[in-house]
């Protein structure tokens, strides 16, 4: 029955923990490239999915965003009158 | 005037009178208190309006106080077998102590501006819960009830991270993907801090939760010293905000001393445009990732997931505006009261407070180099040039690192924008934190 | 038509068939549900059509009205060891009458305005809480299900307390202090009717439950009712609503009979402009007062001072929001109708309710005399003058009771605006009512 | 590239020692384990890297799903008693075809916009359910919470209606009251479906919960199902919001079908203006009536009626206007995740889930056709000319049932407007599901 | 002891339950016909009851319609000209 | 073993009551006074502290008063035309 040296059993864990973020990380960036490309191939940029049905409770953002946007166009307007 | 010098004379006298009669009286109330609960409501017994001024001032918190032997209790959500008659220290100096600890973290809130959000409603908890007495940190006290409903149970971190996850833009990252691995080195600060924390004398578990500080997460933080360590909660969590709220304090020195002008002067690319369905799969993608290699981080990466999911589908606009807005605002107000019932006195001011909070700025300077350090190298071998400022922003403290080195960036560079390129490894640290999260809880599960 | 009437003939011979055998079968039929519940799903008998209306007739409100032997239980959030069978009178007329209270409720809230935000969710929840075989303030139904989450543990008025602070404006209280001693002496309406209701027969512990209905204050009302006499919670939160609503009925008699027309003429000076750090460090003061002199109103004060140092302090102002719409709108609908659930006839039809409308009256009335009269000493010792009304506003009732005294002012004195000068006893009213309502729990720990 | 080569080599090589380790030593790490649970925090025995690895291993996702016989547990938000060891479908194939059912929803809500607001919660919730050792839908995950918290006791599918009705208007069926039967008859959808299942060889009890998909109604769905057979609940949920989605694919053919070019050219008549009053009155009527002839709905009348009649009072816009907004929004992802849970594959995947939904898809076709019928009926007999399609929106499923009515006449007569005219079946059909529902109760009581 | 059967009881069940349904919704319509007629005897239309109560949280959208309204009638004012 | 007289102790629960709550406001109108004399010395109106930290959820609110104020200018400025 050796003692356990604690500092070295956490350095283990920093070799499996690193280990382990880094293999998930690059496994991900390669998933990201792969899926860009294959987006890229099959949904170029032209042809959006819209999503189909209107969205309840968008109306009033659409709207105060309309708004907004006409308030500017009148105040840009108005200053340069 | 008068009115006023009436009122209180005849206040006075009532006080003074209890006092007197305080010496001589006391065993004998506190006896009676007792049988009283014994059988409730029992048959009134008259009592003189001394002896009403005296048990009155028996329930004053000066009383409690000044009285560190009047067997108040401590408190606790989990009800008593976690609770224990207060020592003298706690019942007294150590309240005013934690109290004076609390005005502290209003000034750096409030005046400084450091992230109030989450440090006012901690504080405020804190003081609650030093308040004698009244028990607000017990099972049936506003704190405790709030620590049951969802800190216990890790159901606020998890919704915290949901609406983070709502306000979360994966462009940057999409656009560059692997400046993720920057979010990765940044890890470092959590790993080389565990083996600070061990060097310091905690257990590996303990010391594992109090590593966590340094992935600069706040609900992950939480979650774990929730699954991990319990007791040092209201220590991690207060040391986990209050360095993320000292990023723009504790990282430009680092990032000066680690890079050269020449280095922090580089200019990066205009990001792609990034196509609406990467952003839309791309939380399915990590959440496919974490199933399949750690399960134990799902709660936090699925949640976060959902969240984002939720916005970026484009069809429930009005749940996901909810997640962003009135749930994640009343989560946070109650996760702030309900971490601060562990500012309690009895519970903060142990010594592995003090640790856990030199441990947390080491973690941080130790993720924060990692990232740069490990920016550095990216530099050299990539094809495209790599500012290694950003990898500072790998320590995640979403969005507040990613601000601080493009105003860095900015200073060294007038014009050189690096917002954008930050944000990359910053959102990368989140999921790079919580996967770290999941490896120390598949050790310990 | 003739469709409807093919129908209702069908119907009716049905029902009428039921009703027939319904003498002959009714104990059969009884016996029969009893050993059904004993095992989970038995194997199925068979039943004819007439015996199958016949079963349903049996779970028709109809019935459950008319037979008031029936041996239906009484509905209790706490469960069944607080339930009973119900008398003749509570299953059958009781309700009626309950009903009836309700709609005079609705009436009361819709049509002539008092204070609907709470009285319609509460009359809505006894319109619920008195429906026959519903249980729905049993453990398990919606009402229940509300009350302990939120009500049993006095969660709800904390949270609307927390709201109602960051909703308040300390500043007239600040540009004037010595107006608080007006909400001090109103309080003598919790006192006074603490003595009437002891005159009335109650015990001590119950009459204090009730006379802080004087405090014209909710979720104060709510708080102590459910430390102090829960069985009269629903009574005391009704009369304490109700009385707030009456405010413009019942204040303007009592004030204009104890000032004299000059006195109502009064006008007062401007006030000084408040410093914000004045407002930021108030509600910390309030606090750490209450900690020292009585930690049993911290809950309460505590609550209300975090709501009002969140507002105050302009740092988190998403979470002010919050607490000040859908946090505390949500918290609203589920008090109301958590509240409602003791409307049940068995709850609320008992003598007690009649002597808790009575000395909640009086406790009114007392309280805004109190006010008036220490007003009008006040005025004689000051040097600056001091309109008599503005002490009606120190039973607080925000900020009716100040809109009122402004109202009876301007007609005394066209253009004599009192409101801000009366805003000061207004909020000093409910932090009165507060400390009044620690010394009674302090007194019955 | 070449740092990531590097880090991938060491990752490999921890890995592929594992595997080969794992051969021989499973069973002792798999003993050591249970050893650890016994007793907290035993002193910590060392291990090599790679029995760490080996360890991690054993915990990934891949390794839940390629070990079939690891003596993984089923979760359940009851706990416990109510969980077994997973065979080895439930651990492998069945995740992954559970999976990708999920998949599927995530493309009929975003693609084709089928009712994501509630599909979307529920998909994902699905997909959290069936990740490997993470338990989150057991009592102490995060799904399971939130089903204790508001499934299992039916608060969320009342707070859901609460906000339904909050949001609905009665006056196109108080300007047309007869028109209420026709969502009376569209309720022949749940009950023939009863009847189908029945012949399908559900039990009684089982085919009541099924049947009631043919009420169009989420919130009803999930309340009777968690009464009568809450193990079926995932599928039911899952099956009544699909065919909902469905309603602009599955009504059209049906009301083509059974009318002839005239009878859908059928004009209706401008509706008469409504009174304030009569919409204010509506909701406390229909409740009066529930209770006095059903009072097993009064839960779902009852909240229901409660937003309606919050919305009609006018004078709480601000808790109605909660109740339409945050609340419902809160509830709604809690609802779907929680009701998710039961997509877990050990729930979902028996044989009865697809008895659920071929039979969910004949009480939809039987409803609608039910519904057009009585129209036509009732054309036949009435002085004003009724549009039979407007029967088709009986079926409630609102207010998507009304708008394809519209669209469908709009179709045959270009200008013929029928929507308001659809609408009173439309909301009589929530009212008459709710009957329906009550009814069912009643005999299952 | 005959076996049951459980399809002759649902559609047992089924003849309840629609009876019941139309049974509700019959005295409903009745209840509405005999309301709308009390109501207009009187309440006739020309004294609505209102509200006394100045309602929290109103002025807000009050304002955001007025807003709206404004806007409304610039941009047609705009187009107009 | 005499009885106790209920209203006598009632009006000594007044006694103590109202003598506690008139303590408590007392004082706290002292610290009032108090307080607002040295904010005064230390901190005079000139110099308000104000919050570092952009808040979050503000800009939104901040937008929209902005709008309302521009549509009133404009509003006023169509009128007066
Ligand atoms: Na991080
Ligand atoms: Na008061
Ligand atoms: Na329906």
């Amino acid at each position: 029955m050796t003692e356990v040296n604690y500092i070295v059993e956490a350095l283990k864990f920093m070799v499996l923990g690193m280990g382990v973020v880094f293999l998930f990380l690059i496994v991900l960036v390669q998933l990201i490239k792969l899926q860009a490309s294959l987006i890229q191939k099959y949904f170029p940029e032209k042809t959006p999915i819209t999503p189909t049905m209107p969205k309840i409770g968008d109306d009033i953002e659409e709207e105060q965003r309309r708004v907004a946007a006409i308030i500017a166009a009148i105040s840009e307007y108005s200053k340069n009158k | 005037m008068k009115i006023k010098q009436f009122f209180l004379s005849i206040l006075f006298t009532l006080v003074t009178m209890s006092s007197i009669s305080l010496a001589t009286e006391e065993t004998k109330v506190h006896h009676e208190t007792q049988q009283e609960q014994n059988s409730q409501k029992e048959p009134y017994k008259s009592k003189t309006l001394s002896q009403l001024a005296s048990s009155f001032w028996e329930t004053t918190g000066i009383n409690a106080i000044l009285d560190t032997h009047d067997g108040e209790m401590t408190s606790d959500p989990a009800g008593e077998a976690k609770e224990h008659v207060m020592g003298a220290f706690e019942s007294s100096l150590g309240r005013i102590i934690m109290i004076g600890i609390v005005f502290l973290l209003f000034y750096l809130a409030i005046a400084k501006g450091f992230e109030p959000l989450l440090l006012l409603p901690i504080a405020f908890g804190g003081l609650l819960a030093n308040i004698p007495l009244a028990h607000m940190a017990g099972p049936e006290g506003m704190l405790g009830v709030i620590y049951n409903m969802g800190i216990a149970n890790e159901f606020f971190p998890l919704l915290i991270f949901m609406g983070v996850g709502a306000m979360t833009d994966f462009g940057p990252l999409l656009a560059n993907p692997k400046t993720a691995l920057l979010g990765g080195a940044a890890q470092f600060g959590i790993f080389g801090s565990l083996v600070g924390a061990v060097a310091l004398g905690f257990d590996l578990q303990d010391a594992s939760a109090i590593s966590i500080i340094g992935g600069a997460d706040g609900p992950t933080s939480i979650f774990i010293a929730n699954r991990l360590a319990p007791d040092m909660l209201g220590a991690i969590a207060v040391a986990a905000y209050s360095y993320m709220a000292l990023v723009p304090v504790i990282q430009p020195p680092i990032m000066r001393a680690l890079t050269t002008k020449e280095e922090r002067q580089i200019k990066m690319g205009v990001q792609r445009k990034v196509h609406r369905l990467e952003k839309l799969f791309f939380p399915i993608v990590v959440l496919m990732l974490s199933i399949l290699i750690l399960p134990e981080s799902t709660p936090l990466i699925g949640a976060f997931s959902f969240g984002n999911f939720a916005k970026e589908s484009g069809v429930i606009d009005r749940l996901s505006d909810t997640m962003q807005n009135s749930l994640i605002n009343i989560v946070t107000i109650f996760l702030g009261l309900g971490v601060g019932s562990k500012l309690a006195a009895d519970k903060f001011l142990v010594l592995e407070s003090l640790g856990i909070m030199i441990i947390g700025l080491i973690a941080f300077g130790a993720g924060t180099a990692a990232g740069v350090l490990m920016a550095k190298i990216m530099n050299k071998f990539s094809k495209e040039p790599i500012n290694p400022l950003i990898g500072a922003a790998g320590v995640s403290a979403v969005p507040m690192a990613a601000r601080v080195v493009s105003k860095v960036g900015a200073e060294e560079r007038p014009g050189n924008v690096l917002l954008m390129h930050a944000m990359g490894p910053n959102v990368a640290g989140v999921i790079g934190s919580a996967v770290a999260a999941g490896v120390l809880l598949s050790i310990f599960k």
